[in-house]
């Protein structure tokens, strides 16, 4: 019975981690401008997150280590502060973007601009790691983020052609506008592939204590919840085509994405869309930051757990303490959130090699995974998946100068 | 690991100046955003103060965008019929932000109405930049 | 075993099952008439860095002396304290008594502790 | 004499006649009791890879490559290694003496 509990909240956990600002700017900006078109990146962009986050839980309920304990013990320091130094860079612009994405859903409501949220969003956000426990942070904020729902349920009720959605499942490439086609395309999956998840599930697993029994159920909550996620994307990505291509709409400032839904759901459609943004957004800049403060703790070897008291694990609340407290900087000097998120976006898409070639590494490891290691079908999936990072890797930046 | 600190910095420096065609884009998606804010304000299902700011910053945004067109306008297009309809627009995005203010909803209507003739005809001269690239 | 592949980088945990860090590195003691023998287990940042450059190394050495818990000397623990090595390392010792925690204990009382809702590092 | 072996990982190893062998990856100890003693280091590519526990993943993608003469282990007794330079470790012998592992 526990087990089911966990399963479903499981599953809502993993859209809370599915949909932030950056899945839901880049699926408004593609759909905005090029309709159905981008739908592709995705599909493509969930089905490696759903083998990736499969092999996290995996690897931490079998060998209880995190990805990040293993790949320190494997690839030695020097290697591990490579990683740390990449990691945390665009671990921190993404943090500003949520934070920053909070604060727009606040400004669109009250009309006080979003640097004057800045100090008392970071404050909610870091008293909440600071007092609450790992479940009360993980389930608390996924319950929430079932209003994300509306993004579906708009796109429905705007009555998308099924068969144009079924064509843009499949890639192609426009006569115009090539480059910020590639752009958008790249910046979508370095929305959906971001490492920070990973690492944020597998200690998660750790907190939870999974055991080998879990590996079942870790499948489960993998393959529907990314599911479920990669579908609320896609709904974005729907109703943008709809209610703004039309019209000629670009997403390139809040106030413009936040009319979204407003032809879908004329009367709720503003205020869910700004709900939707301030859960969302609240619930990955929670996950972000504990993923900051678990890679070090983990890395360093310190005592870490979010259901510590924080003197009890100092170092670890340390970190996610000064994290949150440097985030706030730059909202206050008025960085526009959006801007750092597709830069973010961009950036995470050139660092992926090195989160997902060790990882291939480690899911391979005899002596850590045993008979549970990657079979040949998990390992072509990987190869395809770091193939697919190398491209973007190589063709990111040219693309953010292009198309950016 | 020099690459990762380098990157961010790259990224602000260059960014390719936009198209004309962009440019034409860029002007009826504020022209129609203001157009979008402005019915669902009538509809009452959005707040004063976010139709407000959204209504001033489609405003300055096509003061920017009308600005750098004037310095080099597209060649596809007569240069003054843009420089009107767009001072027309502003005109009316600036009138709607005032009446929000006095919760004037038939004013704010007459205006809007407005708006979408200029609306139709940027959407028209976008068009023909776009017919010609 | 395999000393780098089974040891070095190994969490260390004592005899509370409390983290103590990592395995930053490992002193052997080389002589010509027997064989190389492993004695001390090295924790801490000056050692660590200077894997990643020797620049690094003494800069984090004398940040060290300037800075935190103050520690000259990087902590050493006798190898006879290991108790097993698998998936950590365990050693027979009190935490806190062998100055691996120094910054654990420095940053709780000094940052930590200040903040209201912190709690007390020192109960049990 | 104290040796760090964090920082003997990776460093060059020449052969009595001056000759590149390769690069230490990896020790082989004995644990007895409360000590633990270095039977013999392992020098080339094949030690980096048992380093990294990563020959499920590698041996396959060599075997298939016919790539298998691309990584080689020599296990050294300690015996035949000279470290009284740490930065400079040297061999006793000649590289054509050593034993191929595996």
């Amino acid at each position: 019975m526990k087990k089911i509990l966990q399963l479903a909240l499981g599953v809502i956990t993993s859209v809370g981690g599915f949909l932030e600002i950056g899945s839901v700017t880049t699926a408004a900006q593609a759909g905005a401008q090029f309709g159905y078109q981008l739908l592709w990146a995705i599909l493509l962009g969930t089905l490696c997150l759903i083998f990736l986050i499969e092999m996290s839980g995996r690897l931490s309920a079998v060998s209880k280590h995190t990805i990040v304990d293993a790949m320190r013990e494997r690839f030695g320091f020097p290697f591990f502060f490579i990683v740390l130094v990449g990691m945390v860079i665009i671990a921190f612009m993404v943090l500003v973007a949520e934070l920053g994405g909070i604060g727009f859903g606040l400004q669109i409501l009250t009309g006080v601009a979003f640097p004057w949220w800045a100090i008392p969003v970071s404050f909610v956000v870091w008293l909440l790691m600071w007092k609450g426990s790992f479940s009360l942070i993980e389930n608390g904020a996924s319950l929430l983020g079932l209003v994300t729902i509306s993004f579906i349920v708009s796109a429905f009720k705007l009555h998308p052609d099924w068969s144009g959605v079924a064509s843009g499942l499949v890639p192609s490439i426009p006569e115009t506008d090539k480059a910020r086609h590639g752009f958008l395309a790249v910046s979508i999956l370095g929305a959906s592939i971001s490492p920070y998840l990973m690492y944020f599930y597998s200690s998660g697993a750790i907190e939870d204590k999974w055991d080998r029994s879990y590996i079942p159920i870790n499948r489960f909550i993998a393959g529907f919840g990314m599911t479920f996620g990669g579908v609320l994307s896609m709904g974005v990505l729907v109703v943008a085509a709809l209610a703004l291509q039309p019209k000629g709409i670009q997403v390139e400032t809040f106030p413009q994405a936040a009319l979204l839904m407003t032809t879908a759901l004329p009367r709720w459609g503003f205020y869910l869309f700004a709900a939707s943004m301030i859960v969302a957004c609240f619930g990955a800049a929670l996950e972000i930051s504990l993923a900051i403060a678990y890679f070090f703790a983990q890395g360093f070897g310190w005592n870490w757990s979010e259901d510590l008291e924080p003197s009890k694990n100092s170092r670890f609340a340390f970190v996610y303490t000064i994290i949150i407290l440097l985030a706030a900087i730059p909202l206050l000097l008025g960085v526009d959130p959006i801007k750092v998120t597709m830069m973010s976006m961009a950036l995470t898409s050139a660092t992926l090699p090195l989160a997902i070639v060790p990882f291939l590494f480690l899911m391979n490891d005899p002596i850590y995974l045993g008979k549970y290691r990657n079979g040949w079908i998990s390992n072509s999936v990987v190869a395809v998946i770091i193939l697919i990072s190398f491209v973007l890797a190589l063709i990111s930046i040219p693309l953010q100068i292009m198309g950016g | 690991m020099k690459r990762s600190f380098a990157l961010p910095l790259l990224f602000v420096l260059a960014c390719k100046p936009p198209t004309p065609a962009e440019q034409m884009d860029a002007v009826v998606s504020w022209v129609s955003t203001a157009g979008m804010a402005g019915d669902a304000w009538l509809r009452h299902t959005t707040p004063d103060n976010y139709t407000r700011q959204a209504l001033q910053l489609s405003n300055q945004q096509l003061l920017e965008i009308g600005t750098e067109l004037r310095k080099s306008p597209p060649p596809a297009i007569d240069g003054a019929t843009l420089d009107s309809v767009l001072t027309r627009s502003r005109f009316h995005i600036a009138q709607m932000a005032r009446l929000v203010e006095e919760k004037n909803a038939p004013d704010f209507k007459t205006q809007l109405d407005s708006l979408r003739t200029d609306q139709r005809l940027v959407k028209q001269l976008s068009d023909s930049v776009e017919s010609t690239q | 075993m395999n000393l780098v592949r089974d040891v070095l980088d190994k969490k260390l945990i004592d005899r509370e099952d409390c983290c103590m860090g990592r395995v930053s590195g490992l002193v052997m003691h080389v002589s010509e008439s027997a064989p190389p023998s492993v004695t001390h287990i090295l924790v801490g940042g000056p050692t660590l860095w200077m894997r990643v450059h020797p620049f690094l190394g003494r800069l984090s050495k004398r940040l060290a002396t300037i800075w935190g818990p103050k520690r000259n000397e990087p902590v050493k623990i006798p190898w006879s304290r290991v108790e097993t090595v698998g998936r950590d390392v365990k050693l027979d010792v009190k935490g806190k008594d062998t100055g691996a925690l120094d910054w654990e204990i420095w940053v709780a009382q000094h940052i930590i502790e200040r903040i209201p809702g912190g709690g007390s590092e020192e109960e049990e | 004499m104290e040796v760090n072996v964090e920082l003997l990982i990776g460093t060059k190893v020449r052969d009595a006649d001056g000759n590149d062998v390769g690069r230490i990856e990896e020790f082989r100890v004995e644990r007895k009791d409360n000590s633990c003693t270095v039977e013999s280091y392992l020098i080339g590519a094949a030690g980096l890879i048992s380093r990294l526990s990563a020959w499920t993943l590698v041996r396959p993608i060599a075997r298939a490559l016919h790539a298998r003469k691309l990584y080689y282990l020599y296990d050294v007794p300690w015996k035949d290694m000279d470290l009284s330079d740490p930065k400079r470790p040297k061999l006793r012998i000649a590289r054509g003496d050593l034993r191929h592992a595996r």
